[in-house]
């Protein structure tokens, strides 16, 4: 029997696979088909103060192993989602995180304010890494005093767990995990997408409607691997690894580099199914290697050269 | 209820220039889908492509559901080399199909090349209900042209090689205006699917003549179910609509074409 | 008979495409296979000013429509290129851009100045981008003033092109293209490869020698796209693209997106006649569009949506 | 001489567990290829798997290649649902091949699994030239022991399922050993292929026993054509040297195995 529970900060998860924000709704989207309650837990849709209808269209593109968005933080906004979606959510056994963005620290720590006289949530990860929108966009998340500001700020709010979830689109990261970390936070979470874009030659438009989007998939697992081991190398906090997870061998090799916990992401899009099957793995490949707590793999990268 | 499932290929055939019907057994797909609705497919286990493709459901035979593709891209050539007995993943039904309990007498279908997609099975329910049908089809060039399936069937190609010459909502028009009908217009709707200038045409036409109108329209999709909230359609309140999920079937005056 | 000759400083190349530093190693690998004399130009692998071995094996690894290297610039010494190298490759109508690495800003000018003796070098591309080696390493590609320095000093010493070759791995490249313009270098390519890694499962080691390596290939395609936009839109230089370009139509996404060269890289590897396929694409979609000059494709990016 | 050539695939049949035979039609390569050299395949006209897979030119029969492969990754899983009439893009001959030029009058073939892929080749070539031949083949376990193509063979499996009991190095060491030839040893030459430990055992004993051997080796590639400098084997001068086109095949005292 392995032991699949992981702690984040003052967050325990029965195991450590999440599905990422902004891949798997609110969570309820899909509750006949997907069953929440087995997954270590989901984080929501980024949440703005108000309502946001999101970017015109065309909002996503396929490319080489992976897709470009660009939804502009389409969401219901943090009053609608504290009546209509946590009631429901609450009556699953799996932790509710709940990912926001704002455009001002003050707007961040409201949210969190209302959210923290609500039932049901289990942590925040904060989003500062959108390269969609002004709302937690890469202003704040390519900047180390602002990044330093919102977890200062933020965290005088509240006890819960809280995660930051970092940008790949800087020149080094392990900076940014460093600055959260000094500020209180509990973990970091990365990588959030890749600035990038696509051009129709027929058309000669972008083939996003805002230009530049946001990369994601398994073209991007490499680059979020080398995040990952560069914050887990260089900065003592708890990391959640994303980026292009889509079997349980990427979690693992993920949770090899120093990850404790994974999200799922565009994976969810082709098979909404996908994080089920990625705990199962990750629990098979378990007893079959004799490791009998998941803990033991993080961080458990084997290097014999000696540039580390 | 969206089923997945890894269901077995039937038959795939060559239905007309690049064109492919493949009949796929899924039991219950098949039961639960609606005119109008769609499928996901996983084109390839590697990630490139990496996205599944949607398909309408062409039609459904017993246990068993069809759908009709043009071999264009990466997605659907690979699609194509399919062969009887390969298995394939699919997802579905996904959607919000074709809404047949209002008030209407006379089924008009209107598709434009391969919108006649959902419209066999359309078809097939509305014969169950007893409605007439009227089916335009149009297309570049008569080797284009797919109709089994199909009721009272007119025809036009942009080349004449068939049927009218012509688009085929001028076709529509003319023939709409010769029918004479303007009084009981009422009675008359209108199910669209095609390419986005067809619909525009259609849907200004029906606003024009206050026809009842829906149509099929056709996005780019991540996920085909409400997850990633990229095939949103302008909607006349001004917020976006879902088109896997509120759509891909609209009302006329529900949305804004783009 | 449509008009291929691009411009790049004071160098004129008769086509568009060339193959990219490290792809093709001094362009005469492969005489009898590919006729560089129908390619636009070649870029050699970086030379440094005496020989270097390289890195340990494993040096590459496949990753999801892409690959990681660290090769480590092994290569043979620029005196041993001008001796043994340029002789043969001058006897070919195509431009021969060499691309050099170096520890120190003394190393690059000492490079060219033996270069330019040397007789048959059309232009230089300098490469303060590579992730893999302390010679033209990042620390060198994500310092402002360091590039700054290295673009003051080489620009002294010749009149010849000067290309300064990019790295993605920075929050703002336009920053980088800006001050190269700044310094007086005559062309920007980019961009170099990604960071990124990978690590087997099953011995959970890197699965590249050097831990980390450079991302490259068809993944990394709408990252570079952005790129050259991003620097397109705020830097008037002209740019040349290089980013998982494998079809006539990545060539001319990238010059759609502002660049006025491409260079092919990893596809060489699938294909090394690849680059001439692409000429000749790029020829039949000016035929088919009725484009006389593959300059009017320049930058040709179509924006009905007010964001730029 | 490099060819590029789009072919046909003759046959694509199952010859061991899991283990395929590909015959391809290509007279230019086959008439230019050596024995060790190899071929690169391009598996996919899409991006994944991306980089061309290597394989060894297994034997040549007239205007036919042959290559041998285990369906155990992306590439080969894929190439093994290549059915005859297909068409493969295909690259070679690439490499150095084996060095029969000089001194010796037995040759001894050390294969372990898949390594026989290069020896039906070999032992053609060298049955032209009336060299005696012994073949060494070892592998796991029976299912996976391939030999069609060899001379006066003799088999080890790890698990005894077939011939000797243990590894084929153990084998070939009490056999030569046997033979009692340490005199005109000299006139031995050994040629091996098969996975790393099973080389480096085979180099120790041929050092151990002064015999001239050469071993084919695998390593990642990218490129297969000395573009990338991917595919570094260390040298004993300290330098490195390049698998695919300064090997794959060295001689045991050239190289470090690592
Ligand atoms: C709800 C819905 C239902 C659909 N039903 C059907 C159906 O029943 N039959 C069917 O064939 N397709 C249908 N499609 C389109 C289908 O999902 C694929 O997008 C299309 O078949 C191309 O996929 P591909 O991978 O082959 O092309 P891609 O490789 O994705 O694209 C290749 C090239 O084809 C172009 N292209 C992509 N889609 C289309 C298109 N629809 N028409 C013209 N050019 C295109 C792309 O711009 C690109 O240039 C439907 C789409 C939606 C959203
Ligand atoms: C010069 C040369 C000649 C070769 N000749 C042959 C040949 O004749 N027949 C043949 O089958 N292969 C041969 N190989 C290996 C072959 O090129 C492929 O690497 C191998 O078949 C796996 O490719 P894949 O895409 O199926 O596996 P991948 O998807 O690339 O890898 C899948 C998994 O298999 C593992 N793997 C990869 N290669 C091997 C291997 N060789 N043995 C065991 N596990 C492996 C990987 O580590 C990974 O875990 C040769 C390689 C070289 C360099
Ligand atoms: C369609 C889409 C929408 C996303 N929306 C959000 C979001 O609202 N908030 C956020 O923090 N990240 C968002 N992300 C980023 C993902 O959470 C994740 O960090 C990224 O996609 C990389 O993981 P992946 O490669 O597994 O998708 C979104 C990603 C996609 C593809
Ligand atoms: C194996 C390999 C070796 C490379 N060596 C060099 C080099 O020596 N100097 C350099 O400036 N860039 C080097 N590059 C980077 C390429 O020139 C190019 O910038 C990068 O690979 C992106 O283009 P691509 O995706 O088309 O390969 C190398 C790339 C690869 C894959
Ligand atoms: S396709 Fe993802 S929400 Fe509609
Ligand atoms: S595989 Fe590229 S140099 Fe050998």
């Amino acid at each position: 029997m392995v032991k699949t529970e992981v702690t984040i900060g003052k967050l325990k998860i029965k195991n450590p696979v999440l599905v990422a924000s902004g891949t798997f709704g609110y969570g309820d989207e899909l509750l006949g088909t997907v069953d929440i309650s087995k997954l270590g837990g989901i984080v929501t849709k980024s949440l703005t103060l108000k309502p946001k209808i999101g970017n015109p269209p065309p909002r996503i593109a396929e490319t080489p192993c992976g897709m470009l968005n660009s939804i502009g933080l389409e969401n219901i906004g943090v009053d609608k989602f504290i009546t209509e979606k946590l009631p429901v959510l609450r009556n699953y056994d799996t932790a509710i995180i709940v990912n926001i963005a704002a455009k001002r620290v003050e707007d961040y720590c409201e949210i969190i304010k209302r959210l923290e006289d609500a039932e049901g949530v289990s942590a925040y990860e904060i989003n500062i890494s959108c390269p969609n929108v002004k709302e937690g966009g890469l202003e704040f998340g390519t900047n180390l005093s602002m990044t330093a500001k919102i977890v200062k700020e933020t965290r005088k709010i509240t006890d819960k767990t809280l995660i930051i979830k970092l940008t790949p689109n800087v020149t080094r990261i392990s900076d940014f995990a460093k600055v959260c970390k000094e500020e209180g936070a509990d973990a970091v979470s990365l990588i959030n997408t890749v600035v990038g874009m696509a051009i129709d030659i027929k058309t000669r438009k972008p083939k996003i409607a805002s230009i530049t989007g946001g990369l994601s998939g398994p073209a991007i697992k490499p680059i979020a691997i080398a995040k990952v081991f560069e914050v887990f190398k260089n900065v003592d906090i708890p990391i959640i690894g994303i980026g292009g997870i889509t079997t349980w061998e990427d979690a693992v090799e993920f949770m090899i580099a120093g990850a404790k916990a994974v999200q799922v992401g565009t994976a969810n899009f082709v098979d909404p199914t996908v994080s089920l099957q990625i705990i199962s793995g990750i629990i098979r490949y378990c007893e079959e290697n004799e490791i009998f707590d998941v803990n033991e793999i993080v961080g458990s990268i084997v290097l014999d050269s000696p540039q580390v | 209820m969206i089923i997945k499932t890894t269901a077995l290929v039937v038959s795939n055939e060559l239905v007309a220039e690049n064109i492919y019907r493949m009949e796929i057994l899924s039991p219950e797909i098949s039961r639960n889908a609606k005119p109008g609705q769609f499928i996901n497919i996983k084109i390839s286990e590697n990630f490139d492509p990496f996205l599944p493709r949607p398909f309408s459901i062409y039609n459904t035979i017993e246990d068993k559901i069809q759908i009709i593709f043009n071999a264009i891209g990466k997605g659907t050539k690979i699609l194509s080399t399919f062969k009887a007995g390969a298995s394939i993943n699919i997802f579905g039904p996904l959607g919000r199909g074709f809404n047949i309990a209002d008030e209407f007498d006379i089924a008009v279908v209107v598709a434009g090349g391969l919108g006649i997609a959902p419209f066999p099975f359309l078809t097939k329910i509305l014969k169950e209900k007893n409605k007439k049908i009227i089916s335009f089809v149009g297309a570049k060039t008569k080797n284009q042209i797919v109709t089994d399936g199909l009721e009272n069937i007119k025809i036009a190609t942009d080349d004449g090689s068939l049927g009218y010459k012509g688009t085929i909502i001028e076709f529509l028009k003319s023939n709409i205006l010769n029918m004479n009908l303007t009084s009981s217009l009422s009675t008359f709707k209108i199910f669209g699917c095609g390419p986005n200038p067809m619909l525009k045409a259609l849907v200004n036409l029906c606003n024009e003549l206050k026809i009842n109108c829906e149509i099929s329209v056709e996005t780019q999709m991540a996920c085909g179910t409400g997850l990633c909230r990229g095939c949103a359609v302008r909607s006349k309140d001004g917020n976006y609509k879902l088109a896997c999920k509120d759509g891909p079937v609209f009302n006329s005056n529900e949305i804004i074409l783009w």
